[in-house]
């Protein structure tokens, strides 16, 4: 080792050392450059594409199951009965977001579009079960007693108007057992 | 008061010197060690030493301790929690010790120590100084050319095979 | 300058220690084995598996479009790519056009990823050299791209943002420009970074002629990407094996040339992501200014099942070349998947060049390679 | 200390039956507050660290608890002191407990000789650097058995590398504090603060009394970084290689003494540097001896602290900027640099002093003007 490159190595040390420190300094004192968001106070954007919660808007969803079948992880689980006009009725329709990854898929495929991202993403819970949101929250047995009841209705209706009409007696609809998904 | 501390200070370096003796575990020797020198190193500034207390510390506790503590690690295997220093001939070593502190017994109570009866406390790092660079010059230079012949012996030992290999032709070359 | 110590001179005892896989500096879940003498690593295995996730499996298991989301996961600092190359990959099998737009928004997205990942990559090999602050200079501009991914496709890390055909949406009015803007904010930040980091005395001493990879070798392992670019091998498959619309777009490949020492070292593998960035942005200048307008999707059907086949397709990853291997029986699931991922051919000579360095090294080896678990154990 | 006694006993002859009792107790009492010094800064220090930290990386750093944060190193005592202490079952019980309260004790040692202000030392003692330098080697005794005691690989690692590190520093560090030492003629910090003084201001200082002492306070800098452990040398502690060296196993309170000596440890060599270096509670242009003793106590230690706390500043800094050595490095670094150059800069200094019998640059160029 040269007495010239151990002076250069020395050199070539301080020099580096404080062009870094210069850099620092400069952002220590420059106060412009914090870039922190002070959180629960201070909110970033939410983009209107941003991927949140699903929700479901249970009102124009066809349960059609298309969202179900697409979802990699199985996250959505749906159960539908067929209604007296001949539409599928929501039972159930849950949401496991422990499960969901966000990518979007079922968002994609929705026909009605009733189904949507949220821009919600805080949410705590002490408990796993917690995890799934429920859509409808109506008991589920509550919600098919009274499709089944209505279907019996509409069928017995049916089947009343049918002997008004009197012409030619059809077989009733069968009204027994509704439809499951 | 002096002489409480002196008291203590006696007992923290006996103690401390029995544990580096009488311990099977050569860390918790090294550690006894530790206060011995301590309790030694407080003894000199008992006695106005106060430089060489300092020196006490420096070299002995940060030097040689360090050195035996890397010695025993390194020579050990660092994962075995348990390093021992097993006892042998007893009944030899016994003797000898024996003997050994009836003859140091011995001899500090029969020797008429010269008590200086007003003990001033002065800094001595002055004096010290002075006297080395006086009239102690050649016992200085003398033990400092020793080690460092030291150094150079224990530097040319610690090279690679590989290393003293190539050294050698030059230095034949010098001789 | 590397640290050898002549092995015969004292036989001492080695050590066996564990690195991993719950360790800093290993970037995930890897666990390497060292057997160390002293300081010195006698030898070190990678023990990899600990992420395993049967991801090739799981596409097995579903429909080619439900799988886009999996390959996020499969290199989560560059998702863009990733998703990219399993569309062209499904494309290729299927032998679908993509409107140009597409193409464009896909690579400008990939570029834009790249630089990401090349960031997080800068930062956390320099702070596993000990200098924090960096790393968080690179965060702060990766902060920015999620931004923009975010905006166009609502993610911020698993962007699940192509589709087969195309991608899921146009990009948002405006965003093209927020893109210019944040290129212009990011290029003087690379000197930036050189002036901090790059050129120091120190950081250049940990990395100079530390694991020196000769290009034979990189060829021999397979390794790609920047890690061979690093030992001088000009091999970019955006250029020698060109897909989409890269061959409108002028740009060069960055190679390693033992600026600081050895040829291949880990300062060289470093030196070409730096570059690469640069690079980056001037591939994503180009595209801006050309890109079409027009539909982004093609119409594929949603009930997709490519005619049996196989196909390979290969992309320039900036971790380097991600292959998808894929063969399809006619129905709507890939009969089989088989993903090659560069970190873990990178992790075969892992135990090559590690040999003789010290345990700093180790740490300096790994954030050099650029390695992500994910991708090692998929 | 007796002299205060004298004092007090001179006050109230009640308490002349048993002097030794009132001198205990005032060293009780000085003790007491230099160890809450040493606590409150290491606190302090940690705040300035992170807000220095978060100032360089575009953050904001702790704002929570306190006025902007200022009191978050209450919450973080708080929770040491509360935390469980756990000690490994296969650690050495007794070692492990004993490792922390000896480095602790030899960083804190060092305090008795920092000169915070005219008259405001705990004990002037005569070998002062000498001391400061005896005592620290009880550092590296206690951070080799903390190392070992843990029984990890990785705290076993960091405790040798500590060591060889203090062992090999101590050398540059003392030979670049002998220029001040040369200069002044003694050992003491007071007697060396004293030589700086003078009317010239600033010029008085060590610092730029020649040459050789000027590249000596950047050696000492740079040395007593690697002894005190700090970034670029923190190689004991490397979070990204060791994790955490050789306290990884340390938990709770523990783990707080590790922490309080190495803000005590980064005080006591900026104090020293200040010292030494930088005229100490030498206030510019102005002689504190002429002010009533109060008055000149609280300005000089008010220099002094400023001087002390930007040099803390300046380490910190460092820290937020350079990436960290290699092992190999560090010593190659140490032995044939750092060593080298403060020798030769003690030999400069030597010459210097034996030559211009004692008369520091900016002195010869006020003799020239009158």
């Amino acid at each position: 080792m040269s007495l010239k490159s151990y002076i250069n190595d020395i050199w070539e040390a301080v020099t580096t050392t404080a062009k870094g420190m210069r850099i620092t300094a400069r952002y220590g004192i420059d106060v412009k450059e914090e870039v922190t968001i002070q959180y629960p106070e201070q909110r970033g954007p939410v983009f209107e594409r941003f991927r949140g919660f699903l929700a479901n808007d249970v009102k124009t969803c066809i349960s059609c199951n298309m969202c179900v079948k697409i979802c990699p992880v199985d996250c959505i689980s749906l159960e539908a009965v067929r209604g007296a006009d001949k539409k599928m009725v929501l039972v159930s329709y849950d949401v496991n977001i422990g499960r969901c990854m966000y990518c979007g898929l079922c968002v994609e495929v929705c026909p009605p579009k009733s189904l949507t991202h949220t821009g919600g993403f805080e949410k705590s819970m002490v408990a796993r079960d917690e995890m799934v949101l429920h859509f409808i929250h109506e008991d589920a047995e509550v919600i098919r007693q009274r499709v089944a009841r209505q279907v019996a209705e509409a069928a017995a209706k049916a089947a009343e108007e049918a002997k008004l009409a009197e012409s030619q007696p059809k077989p009733a609809a069968p009204a027994a057992e509704p439809e499951k998904k | 008061m002096a002489d409480l501390v002196f008291v203590l200070l006696s007992i923290l370096t006996v103690v401390s010197a029995l544990i580096v003796a009488g311990n099977s575990s050569v860390i918790y020797s090294a550690v006894g060690l530790l206060f011995t020198f301590m309790g030694v190193a407080g003894l000199y500034v008992l006695a106005s030493a106060d430089f060489l207390a300092a020196t006490q510390m420096l070299v002995y506790v940060g030097g040689i301790l360090v050195l035996i503590l890397f010695a025993v690690f390194l020579s050990n295997r660092i994962s075995d929690a348990k390093l021992s220093n097993p006892t042998h001939m007893r009944v030899p070593s016994a003797i000898v010790c024996i003997a050994l502190f009836g003859l140091m017994s011995n001899a500090a109570v029969t020797t008429e120590w010269a008590v200086k009866t007003n003990v001033e406390y002065a800094p001595t790092t002055a004096v010290l100084g002075r006297l080395l660079m006086t009239k102690y010059l050649l016992p200085f230079e003398v033990v400092s050319v020793l080690l460092l012949a030291a150094l150079i012996g224990a530097a040319l030992l610690s090279r690679p095979e590989s290393a003293k290999a190539a050294l050698k032709p030059d230095m034949e070359e010098g001789q | 300058m590397s640290a050898t110590i002549d092995q015969t001179a004292l036989p001492t005892q080695e050590m066996t220690l564990n690195m991993g896989p719950q360790h800093p500096s290993t970037h995930g879940v890897l666990r390497v084995i060292l057997r160390t003498d002293g300081e010195v690593v006698v030898n070190a295995r990678p023990d990899v598996g600990y992420l395993h996730r049967g991801l090739q499996k799981i596409a097995e298991r579903n429909p080619y479009g439900s799988f886009m989301p999996f390959t996020d996961r499969l290199d989560y600092l560059a998702s863009m790519n990733c998703n990219a190359a399993y569309a062209w990959a499904v494309e290729k099998l299927a032998g679908i056009e993509v409107p140009e737009r597409a193409e464009f928004i896909r690579v400008i997205v990939c570029e834009l990823n790249r630089i990401s990942s090349h960031l997080i990559s800068f930062g956390s090999f320099t702070a596993d050299m000990g200098a924090f602050t960096p790393f968080l200079y690179a965060i702060r501009e990766r902060e920015r791209v999620n931004d923009l991914f975010e905006e166009i496709c609502g993610n911020r890390l698993t962007y699940n943002y192509c589709r087969i055909g195309g991608v899921s949406a146009d990009l948002t009015d405006g965003w093209l420009g927020k893109v210019k803007e944040f290129l212009d904010y990011f290029e003087p930040k690379i000197d930036e970074y050189n002036n901090l980091i790059t050129y120091n005395k120190i950081f250049v001493g940990r990395l100079a002629n530390v694991a020196v990879v000769s290009p034979e070798d990189c060829v021999a392992y397979g390794l790609t990407g920047p890690n061979l670019r690093g030992s001088g091998v000009a091999f970019d498959l955006r250029k020698d094996e060109p897909y989409s619309v890269y061959p409108k777009f002028d740009f060069n490949v960055c190679v390693g040339r033992g600026e600081k020492g050895q040829l291949g070292d880990c300062f060289d593998r470093y030196i070409v992501r730096i570059d690469e960035m640069r690079e980056s942005v001037k591939i994503l200048r180009q595209a801006i200014a050309m890109i079409p307008d027009g539909p982004v999707i093609a119409k594929v059907p949603r009930v997709f099942k490519p005619a049996a086949g196989e196909c390979y397709f290969r992309a320039e990853n900036p971790r380097g070349e991600t292959g998808f291997y894929l063969i399809s029986d006619g129905s709507a699931n890939p009969y089989r998947c088989q993903i090659r991922t560069p970190s873990y051919v990178t992790m075969n000579i892992f135990e090559k060049v590690t040999e003789g360095l010290m345990i700093a090294d180790i740490v300096a080896v790994i954030g050099s390679f650029d390695i992500i678990l994910p991708e090692i154990d998929r | 200390m007796e002299q205060l006694t004298a004092l007090i006993i001179q006050k109230v002859p009640a308490l002349a039956v048993a002097p030794w009792a009132v001198t205990l107790l005032l060293i009780g009492i000085v003790a007491f507050i230099i160890l809450q010094f040493a606590m409150v800064f290491a606190g302090f220090g940690t705040y300035l660290e992170r807000k220095i930290a978060a100032d360089i990386q575009g953050r904001i750093g702790p704002n929570r608890v306190g006025p902007i944060g200022l009191l978050q190193f209450l919450a973080d005592g708080i929770k040491l002191i509360l935390k469980e202490d756990i000690i490994p079952t296969a650690a050495d019980n007794h070692l492990f407990r004993m490792a922390p309260y000896l480095i602790f004790t030899g960083s804190f040692a060092a305090f008795v000789v920092v000169p915070f202000g005219f008259s405001l030392i705990a004990a002037d003692l005569n070998i002062g650097i000498y001391y400061v330098m005896a005592v620290t080697s009880l550092v590296s005794i206690g951070v080799l058995l903390a190392g070992w005691a843990s029984n990890n690989k990785w705290s076993m690692l960091g405790g040798m590398r500590a060591a060889a590190q203090i062992v090999s520093y101590e050398i540059p560090v003392g030979m670049a504090l002998i220029p001040a030492v040369l200069i002044a003629g003694s050992l003491s910090t007071q007697d060396i603060i004293r030589s700086q003084g003078g009317l010239l201001g600033i010029f008085g200082w060590n610092l730029f009394h020649n040459p050789f002492s000027f590249f000596s306070f950047f050696l000492y800098m740079v040395a007593a970084l690697a002894e005190t452990n700090r970034t670029p040398f923190d190689i004991p502690e490397a979070e990204s290689e060791l994790v955490s060296g050789y306290n990884t196993e340390y938990s709770g309170i523990r783990f707080g003494f590790f922490f309080m000596a190495e803000y005590a440890d980064v005080f006591v060599v900026s104090a020293l540097a200040t010292a030494c270096f930088l005229g100490g509670w030498q206030i510019p242009f102005f002689n504190a001896a002429s002010l009533p003793p109060v008055w000149a106590n609280l300005l000089s230690l008010g220099v002094f602290m400023a001087k002390a706390l930007a040099l803390v500043c300046v380490i910190i800094w460092i820290r937020w900027t350079l990436p960290r050595l290699r092992v190999d490095q560090l010593m190659r670094m140490s032995w044939k640099y750092m060593v080298p150059l403060t020798f030769f800069n003690f030999l400069g200094v030597s010459l210097w002093v034996l030559v211009f019998k004692g008369k520091g640059i900016p002195q010869m160029i006020a003799s020239i003007f009158g």
